[in-house]
């Protein structure tokens, strides 16, 4: 049985001019110790998949249907304390900005300390030794002198490497780290891919890696999901998906990316941008920018289909022809 | 590519010398009284010399704060440099205000980084677009300058009725084209770019790069594009500058950046792009974050990251030297052959990519 | 019993010498006294002085009480006196304008002292009546013998102590808070009163006056608005008590050359016509009904009935008659009538802004706009003495006099010296003038009525000045105070009981 | 949307989230719907106003306090009843909330207008400029408004001749509340000036040559003036009442020129000998203004906070 | 730290001059002091003598100086309404005013700031929405009126607690106190309940929008996620964050607070400062105006300083990094 389990979960915003479907009957497993990279282009839905799974969509977001299993078990309707005890403990996050992410007014050692007794049965001498043992793990330099001092006294990096800290103190199995390098230089990106790898690996916890950037689902993901217009258009081993991508908007996504090397006269382009959540068109979402467009695209809804080692959703692959 | 040495056919469009801009970070006067010390400055650039033939592009890349807008601000005259000169077709418009002289400044536009804060969210599409047009005159009346508009409009790709809408009504991609459809109303010759592209998604970014690229084909234009995406800069560049606190590392043609990267900066700045190919690979990028550029290291302000680095670097800053295939980079290793092999896999065997989705 | 008093403002100070506040001087007579004072039918008696007799006209022997002690234990005696009154009439001292005629004290022997004027004084004792007594080694110890001039920076042990020989003393006083006064065990007269002790608080608010009446918290109010007298009478427990009082009240017309603020050329107000047709233009029965609720007494003299001088045949008021008014106003070339300012206090006599309002509205029946300005009394009447006004407010009750002398001395007397210090608009009558003179010196009482009710006649003729009423006094206690209530609407806490 | 003729204009703003968010609010539609009542009322009061309460030629004390309407005793043509120089309350009420009005109107756009004028400079302008607004401001900020108010006033009432208080009472407030309130918005339009002018429209503006006061006032002052808004909406209420307060301590409009204040304060008077209507009356719609005012003013200020859509 | 102090000082120092000069310029202003002294007939000469005397010939600037020597001294001359030293005056009213606007400081702090938290927590419970219109109609409602209800109602229909005064005062030193009495107690009750109505709403609502702005915040969020309890994401966290802008709101409230007293004084007949204050205005009585002003200022001064240095020990931004210590924010 799969760590995690989604199962067409729907995420609604109801509005002025009626209920918002963020994300649009999504499924996906995420097995233990294994790393799910999500991309899509902004307001694909990726945030709020991550919300959801951690219960903690802001309101007026909720969610519409579907299931959310961690190993087996419902918690996608759990009430709000027993969620919490699931946060934290059974799943931990990271989010964008390390730089607000921590209270500026407590040191970094107590929100550790914190978290670690909110979850784990443990005095206040012990939680603080794990505390700066943690600090260390994440390659924190004298962890001992900066368990006392406040976030502004670190760097970016240094800070999300604590965000990391905070989140993995009481061992939760599932991370999901939305987005955890877009805020940082080039060069400590890859310092803290590189850090999030290696405790995942060491502790056998999962993560759902949501991200812009391409080049970090390459290197770091098992298997990555591909997010279109609140719907799942992909999903698949990297290698798969990245290569020899299925869906006709992976393809035009991976083809359109600038790489090193040669250079082309012209990148590949998609054209126009992705629809607002308000005028998604019928049938397939990509219908208006795809290139291999056909009649029943405008008319049918794509389910997603096993194709190769993943799943797409494609009317291609669903036998139809055009 | 073409590697044309930079004292190629011709004068440059745009020549650069010993440009400097120093912030004053001005601590209270009381403060200096009471606990001493001196005035601080930010030295966020310091001392750069680019020259771009006309026609060309030259990129800008390097980590945040390293002084690429600084760069960007001086040269279209929005700042006031604290020594150097920067000849534009030969005038020197160091000490020139934005937008003076007209005739000079108009040959000049900049498209800025967020589609999003760089039209005036209480104007019409029409008026933005035509508000350069007004301020240098370049429209006999008002039709006159209503069809322009709307040729400019077509022109990026958007339709002319778009004119009457407010920026709120288009998406990220549409807006920068409004801001380029308004940069080129001018009918300027140069370019600044500072990183157009990277609040965009990257299939709207392959839309951008390609209008840049078709504009710069058709209307003869020459570029400064800044961008901190190595791959975007390879995509746009026929000359690449890497920038690092306030210095200019390394100038070199494109393909010769890529293929032989001199200065360990940048090798460590190509090292940094993941790749898809060697996924799930475990790199070990260079330890260490940007310096303060209050109080970078002396010497080569790369030395403490720097593993080639010994005694000179960190006493002695380095110059820019030219080096064989127009390649120049300013480093104590480089000249004393101390450096070791590129250490980026090249062109041939994967395609490294780094890419922003 | 202790008694809780409740007053629209607080006291100046301690020291009875220093200022002319007359409600300030009244009230630190329950702790300093005079060599005369009057009693509950305002008649005068002997109070720290037994006897008087005229030795010249212009020289009169005081016989002085033995036996009276100051409260710090100090004998009264001729001593005091001398320093007392030479104090008060320094020249330096703030109240020298209430004994004008006195030019020195002799002391004769220990509890006697002969008062030598600057002519014959008719009204010498009730001049004295206002002027407290000290003790004169007290003062000396304290180093005060000499007045205290506030205005000029000083400030006097006895502004803030008190050493009297009256029916209290001083206890303890914060300014605008409390003061507090205890009975004096050791007074000479035999106490009427069964007070031990009087708590004296200012409230300025006439609602909250009135709320702690109601609420018990005080046990006497002064004055209490008229408009609140039904709820007050309604009230279980409190009651109103109301009697036509001394005080006048009265208009003032600028009789100079031009008006401070007129669209007229000149001054129409030099016409006695013009001045008449303001005083028919004003319903004053309307006033009284309305407005005093039917509490006040319309006047047509400028003094109430109590006061010598009155003349009930020239207490009628010319008619209220709009038509006479225009016709008036007409005749003096002025038939659209013209603008004027007119200024009244907001806080000095009983709804005094109302009044003047309800008469701006009746002068604007027969043409006549009056801008109408009110203000504290401390602005109005330094505007008004410095004639910046073209019609002003004042009432007038002559006290201490008592005697209708004050007001043709002071208003209706041409300005001259120490004469007609209140007729800032310049009313002049020759006539007027050599009658006062006369007064002044005429000790022969019942000449010297006849002679005020002559000057008086011709200054009503010419409508001098406009009266209108005298206001009611209204006070307010709680059904177990006993108070007696004189017209000059001063409280003499000495005749007060609780039961 | 792009429709640029007046209907549809109308027509985009009755779409829009503004009015939407409007509609949706109960509360905000009724205070709208008070406010919109005390303003016709106030600005036709010469029309509505069954009596001219400053034709003194017209009171008759006779018909003084007389209670209301529904009341014994009343007479029907006083509606609320009259005061004790029979006068309308009504009438003085409309006419009270005129010069209500007209001081916090006025007041608020003088201080709108400097703090607008003064922030836009000091934000744009920056250096020594800036730092003296600021220190001023700053000076300002810490003395409470009302006691700032009463300074002004004092100081104005000195400067002026005695015999034009009076005429210069309605002025001398305006001026004390106006001068007491800028800063509020100069501290509010320099800091959005300062976000303003970094903005990367504004740099664009300048890169094509722009002059400085143009930038100022077609770029970055439309884009300032949202907050001002808010600020100007809830300033009202307060101005409202700092005049009310003023003439209450008898400091402010003069008994014979009655704003809702000194209405009040004349009426206290009265409030135990049974008149109450002359100070209930006045009290209520001062509140019910100022109530409706800060209704709208709290709506605005969640409606136009991005953060709270 | 000792950086920011002294230049806090030097600021206050700044404002306090920029202060005494305007108290200087009343006494101007308002009329020739000579005017004030002098006999209304006084002869050209004798004002001239008195002009003298009182040093009135010397240039503007030696004046001022001499008035901020006087002033720094505590002498601020004789009041013209109470023929007392007006520092006599201010020292024996300061105590009244003093209590009055601690007790209603305490009252609103007490009351406002929980009830912020209750409404920012419970935005959509009907207590809450009861409390926020309730709230708005506290900042509506004239104070004045509210104190004259309050006055009908407890005093003169119930009979509960006095209208006017402080009931009885001890004396501690030259400290007058009504803290020791059962009077004086009770006659705080209304006056102190009036004055803070209005501050209390602020702080209230100042509480809850800034509550719910930390509430917004990214990390609440991460709070959240790190599975805390709701107490302490609410009191711990949020609670902390939200204080600190209110410490400083609360600084310029205090001095609202001060001069609200004016009218709250005027209408129980408190014999504090602000009673003192607004009848010298209806008198004209410069001194006591203008001592008042310099008075009032220095406390604002003493006030602001010392949140701003509070500011400072409770922020960690501000104390380990002293030159972002930029004061209060807008
Ligand atoms: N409060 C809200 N009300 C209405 N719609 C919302 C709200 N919050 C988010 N959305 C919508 O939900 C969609 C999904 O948002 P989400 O944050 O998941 O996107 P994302 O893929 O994470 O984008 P990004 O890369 O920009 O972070 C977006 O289209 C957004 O417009
Ligand atoms: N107005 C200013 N005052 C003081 N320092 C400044 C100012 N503008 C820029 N700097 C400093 O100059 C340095 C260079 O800034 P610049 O904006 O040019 O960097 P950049 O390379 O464009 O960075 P990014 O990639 O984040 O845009 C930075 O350290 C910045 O803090
Ligand atoms: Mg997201
Ligand atoms: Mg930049
Ligand atoms: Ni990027």
């Amino acid at each position: 049985m799969a760590l995690l389990e989604v199962e067409n979960l729907k995420v609604e915003f109801p509005t002025r001019k009626g209920v918002l479907t963020a994300v649009d009957n999504v499924s996906f497993n995420v097995e233990q110790g294994e790393i799910l990279g999500v991309v899509g282009e902004s307001g694909a839905g990726k945030s709020m998949t991550g919300a959801a799974v951690i219960g903690l969509l802001e309101p007026p977001g909720r969610i519409g249907g579907g299931q959310i299993r961690l190993d087996g078990k419902r918690i996608d309707n759990l009430s709000p304390d027993e969620m919490r005890k699931v946060r934290g403990r059974h799943i931990g996050a990271i989010f964008q900005d390390p730089l607000t992410s921590l209270n500026p007014l407590f040191t970094v050692g107590e929100q550790l300390v914190e978290t670690i007794r909110t979850h784990l049965p443990m005095s206040a001498a012990e939680a603080r030794k794990r505390a700066i043992g943690w600090l260390a793990e994440v390659g924190i330099p004298a962890p001992d002198r900066r368990f006392d001092q406040y976030p502004h006294q670190f760097s970016g990096g240094m800070r999300q490497r604590v965000v990391i800290a905070l989140a993995l103190c009481a061992e939760p199995r599932l991370i999901i780290a939305d987005e955890p390098t877009t805020a940082l230089d080039v060069s400590v990106q890859a310092q803290i891919i590189a850090l999030l790898k290696r405790v995942c690996r060491e502790r056998n916890a999962a993560a759902i890696l949501v991200t812009h950037d391409m080049g970090v689902i390459a290197e770091t993901a098992d298997r990555v999901a591909v997010m279109y217009a609140g719907r799942l258009a992909e999903i698949g081993p990297v290698a798969h998906v990245l290569q020899k991508p299925s869906h006709p908007y992976t393809a035009g996504l991976m083809g359109s990316i600038p790489r090193v090397g040669p250079r082309p006269e012209r990148l590949i382009q998609i054209e126009g941008s992705m629809p607002r959540l308000t005028d998604i068109p019928t049938g397939c979402a990509f219908n208006p920018r795809c290139p291999k467009v056909f009649a029943e695209c405008h008319r049918v809804r794509p389910e997603l289909r096993p194709v190769a080692d993943g799943a797409a959703a494609c009317l291609l692959y669903e036998g139809v022809t055009p | 590519m073409n590697a044309a040495p930079i004292a190629g056919t011709g004068q440059p469009l745009l020549q650069v010398k010993g440009l400097k801009k120093h912030f004053a970070m001005a601590k209270p006067f009381l403060n200096r009284l009471l606990e001493g010390g001196e005035q601080q400055t930010v030295k966020a650039v310091d001392g750069l010399d680019l020259e771009i033939p006309r026609g060309q592009t030259l990129s800008l890349v390097g980590e945040s704060g390293c002084g690429k807008s600084t760069v960007a601000r001086l040269i279209m005259g929005l700042s006031n440099p604290s020594g150097g000169s920067i000849l534009f077709d030969g005038a020197d418009i160091s000490r020139a205000p934005a937008g003076q002289p007209a005739d000079i400044r108009r040959r000049m536009q900049m498209i800025f980084q967020d589609p999003y804060a760089s039209l005036n969210p209480r104007w019409r599409v029409a008026d933005i677009i035509a508000e350069p047009l007004r301020t240098y005159g370049m429209c006999a009346s008002r039709q006159d300058e209503r069809r322009e508009v709307d040729r400019l409009l077509e022109f990026v790709g958007l339709n002319a009725r778009d004119g009457d809408k407010f920026p709120h009504e288009f998406s990220g991609g549409q807006r920068q084209r409004i801001s380029i459809a308004r940069a080129i109303s001018t009918k300027p010759e140069f370019l600044v770019c500072d990183e157009p592209t990277s609040a965009l998604d990257v299939s709207v970014q392959a839309q951008i790069l390609n209008l840049m690229r078709e504009m710069q084909r058709e209307l003869g234009l020459t570029y400064l594009f800044i961008s901190h995406d190595l791959a975007v800069v390879n995509f746009m560049s026929d000359w690449i500058g890497v920038m690092y606190l306030g210095r200019l590392v390394e100038v070199s043609p494109a393909a010769e950046l890529f293929a032989n990267p001199q200065h360990p900066y940048t090798r460590l700045l190509l090292d940094t792009i993941p790749d898809l190919g060697m996924s799930k690979r475990d790199r070990q990028p260079a330890a260490g974050e940007v310096p303060n550029p209050i109080n970078p290291p002396p010497g080569c302000h790369f030395h403490p990251r720097c593993a080639l680095a010994n005694e000179r670097c960190r006493s002695e800053a380095p110059v820019l030297r030219m080096y064989d295939g127009g390649v120049r980079a300013s480093c104590h290793a480089v000249e004393e052959g101390r450096a070791i092999e590129p250490i980026v896999a090249q062109a041939s065997a994967v395609h490294p990519l780094r890419a922003a989705v | 019993a202790e008694l809780r008093y409740a007053a629209a403002g607080d006291i100046y100070g301690l020291d009875p010498h220093s200022m002319t506040d007359s409600f300030s001087i009244n009230f630190l007579q329950h702790v300093y006294e005079p060599l005369v004072r009057y009693n509950k039918e305002l008649k005068i008696e002997p109070a720290l002085a037994l006897s008087w007799e005229v030795i010249k006209p212009d020289v009169i022997r005081y016989k002085l009480r033995q036996g009276v002690k100051f409260q710090d234990g100090a004998d009264f005696g001729a001593d005091d006196v001398v320093v007392s009154l030479m104090r008060a009439t320094a020249e330096k001292s703030p109240i020298k304008g209430n004994l004008p005629a006195l030019k020195s004290v002799e002391k004769i022997d220990d509890y006697t002292v002969d008062l030598h004027l600057s002519g014959p004084t008719p009204l010498l004792n009730n001049y004295l009546t206002n002027i407290a007594i000290f003790d004169a080694g007290w003062l000396e110890k304290n180093n005060a013998v000499a007045p205290v001039d506030a205005q000029l920076g000083e400030e006097g042990y006895t502004t803030t102590h008190a050493n009297g020989t009256g029916p209290f003393k001083v206890e303890s006083r914060r300014p605008d808070a409390q003061t507090v006064l205890v009975v004096n065990e050791g007074w000479w007269d035999k106490p009427e009163h069964n007070l031990t002790k009087i708590t004296f608080t200012p409230i300025t608010s006439d609602a909250t006056r009135v709320a702690a009446l109601l609420s018990g918290e005080v046990d006497i109010i002064t004055p209490s608005p008229l408009q609140d007298a039904k709820r007050i009478a309604s009230n279980p427990g409190t009651k109103v008590l109301e009697s036509p009082g001394l005080r006048s009240i009265m208009m003032n017309f600028n009789m100079r050359d031009k008006l401070v603020d007129g669209n007229v050329e000149g001054n129409p107000f030099k016409d006695a016509r013009v001045r008449k047709a303001v005083y028919q233009a004003i319903n004053m029965d309307l006033v009284r009904d309305k407005i005093m609720r039917g509490k006040s007494r319309n006047a047509g003299m400028q003094i109430a009935p109590e006061v010598p001088g009155f003349d009930a045949k020239l207490n009628e008021r010319f008619p209220y008659d709009t038509a006479a008014s225009k016709a008036l106003l007409a005749e003096a070339g002025y038939p659209d009538g013209f603008q004027f300012n007119m200024n009244c206090p907001n806080d000095a006599y009983v709804n005094d802004e109302e009044v003047c309002q309800a008469m701006t509205a009746m002068l604007a029946q027969v043409g006549l706009k009056a801008k109408l300005v009110t203000e504290a009394r401390t602005l109005h009447f330094k505007k008004a003495q410095e004639g910046q006004t073209d019609m002003f407010m004042i009432g007038w009750a002559t006290l201490p006099m008592l005697d209708g002398f004050s007001v043709l001395s002071a208003m209706l007397h041409s300005p001259e010296e120490k004469l007609g210090t209140w007729n800032p608009g310049g009313y002049k009558n020759a006539k007027v003038d050599e009658l006062v003179k006369k007064i002044d010196v005429e000790l022969d009482e019942t000449k010297r009525r006849a002679m005020m009710v002559e000057a008086f006649g011709i200054t009503e003729q010419e409508v001098a000045w406009l009266p209108l009423h005298q206001q009611p006094l209204s006070w307010a206690v709680r059904d177990n105070v006993e108070v007696v209530q004189t017209a000059d609407d001063l409280l003499r806490l000495w005749y007060a009981k609780v039961k | 949307m792009s429709d640029t003729s007046f209907t549809g204009r109308l027509r985009s703003f009755a779409d829009s989230d503004l009015f939407y968010s409007f509609r949706r609010s109960k509360t905000t539609v009724i205070a709208a719907m008070a406010l919109a009542l005390l303003f016709f009322g106030a600005i036709f009061a010469p029309v509505i106003a069954p009596y001219d309460p400053f034709d003194i030629a017209h009171l008759n004390l006779l018909d003084s306090e007389l209670p209301p309407a529904w009341m014994e005793g009343a007479n029907p043509a006083y509606w609320l009843g009259t005061d004790t120089q029979a006068r309308d309350v009504l009438s003085s009420i409309l006419y009270g909330l005129r010069i209500s009005l007209f001081v916090g109107f006025a007041s608020v756009i003088l201080a709108a207008v400097l703090g607008v004028f003064l922030g836009l400079v000091g934000g744009f302008v920056g250096g020594i400029v800036d730092a003296v607004i600021m220190r001023v401001a700053d000076v300002l900020l810490s003395f409470p408004a009302i006691l700032v108010a009463l300074l002004i006033n004092g100081v104005m009432r000195g400067i002026l001749p005695a015999n034009q208080h009076e005429s210069a009472a309605i002025l001398v407030l305006v001026l004390a509340i106006g001068l007491t309130n800028w800063v509020q918005y100069a501290r509010t339009v320099r800091g959005s000036t300062l976000v303003e002018r970094q903005r990367e429209y504004v740099q664009a503006a300048r890169t094509i040559g722009v002059g400085r006061l143009r930038i100022m006032l077609t770029h970055i002052l439309p884009n300032v003036l949202g907050p001002v808004l808010v600020i100007a909406t809830i300033n009202l209420g307060m101005a409202v009442l700092t005049e009310a307060t003023l003439s209450f301590l008898g400091v402010g409009m003069p008994a014979t020129q009655p704003s809702l204040g000194t209405l009040i304060r004349v009426g206290n008077e009265y409030l135990f000998s049974g008149i109450w209507w002359v100070v209930i009356f006045p009290s209520a719609t001062l509140a019910v203004l100022v109530l409706a005012v800060n209704l709208i003013g709290d709506w605005l200020r969640d409606a136009l906070n991005p953060k709270l859509r | 730290m000792f950086v920011f102090l002294v230049r806090r000082l030097l600021q206050a120092v700044m404002v306090m001059l920029a202060v005494a000069f305007i108290a200087f310029l009343m006494f101007r202003f308002l009329g020739d002091p000579v005017n004030n002294i002098v006999s209304q007939d006084a002869t050209q000469v004798e004002r001239e003598e008195v002009r003298q005397r009182l040093r009135l010939d010397d240039p503007l600037v030696i004046q001022y100086g001499r008035f901020v020597a006087n002033a720094a001294s505590g002498d601020f001359g004789i009041s013209y309404r109470n023929s007392r030293p007006v520092s006599a005056l201010l020292a024996e009213r300061f105590p009244a005013t003093a209590e009055l606007v601690l007790v209603a400081a305490i009252l609103s702090l007490a009351l406002g700031i929980p009830l912020g938290i209750y409404t920012a927590l419970k935005p959509r419970g009907v207590l809450s929405q009861g409390l926020q219109i309730l709230s708005l109609i506290g900042i509506s409602l004239p104070t004045f009126v509210t104190g004259i209800l309050l006055i009908l109602v407890f005093s003169v229909w119930l009979g509960w607690l006095p209208s006017f005064g402080r009931g009885d005062v001890v004396d501690v030193g030259w400290w007058s106190t009504g803290f020791l009495t059962a009077s004086g107690l009770k006659a705080l009750i209304l006056p102190s309940f009036m004055l803070c109505l209005f501050q209390l709403t602020l702080i209230m609502r100042l509480v809850r929008a800034e509550m719910l702005e930390v509430l917004r915040a990214d990390y609440i969020k991460f709070a959240k996620a790190r599975g805390l309890k709701n107490r302490a994401i609410h009191f711990r966290h949020a609670l902390k964050n939200t204080l600190i802008p209110v410490v400083t709101i609360f600084g310029l409230q205090l001095g609202g607070l001060i001069a609200f007293a004016i009218i709250t004084e005027t209408v129980f007949q408190w014999p504090g400062m602000g009673a003192l204050f607004i009848q010298a205005v209806n008198f004209t009585d410069v001194p006591v105006m203008a001592a008042y002003l310099v008075m009032v200022s220095l406390i604002f001064v003493i006030i602001n300083t010392s949140v701003d240095l509070l500011y400072n020990v409770i922020d960690p931004r501000l104390r380990t990094d002293p030159t972002r210590a930029t004061g209060k924010g807008a």
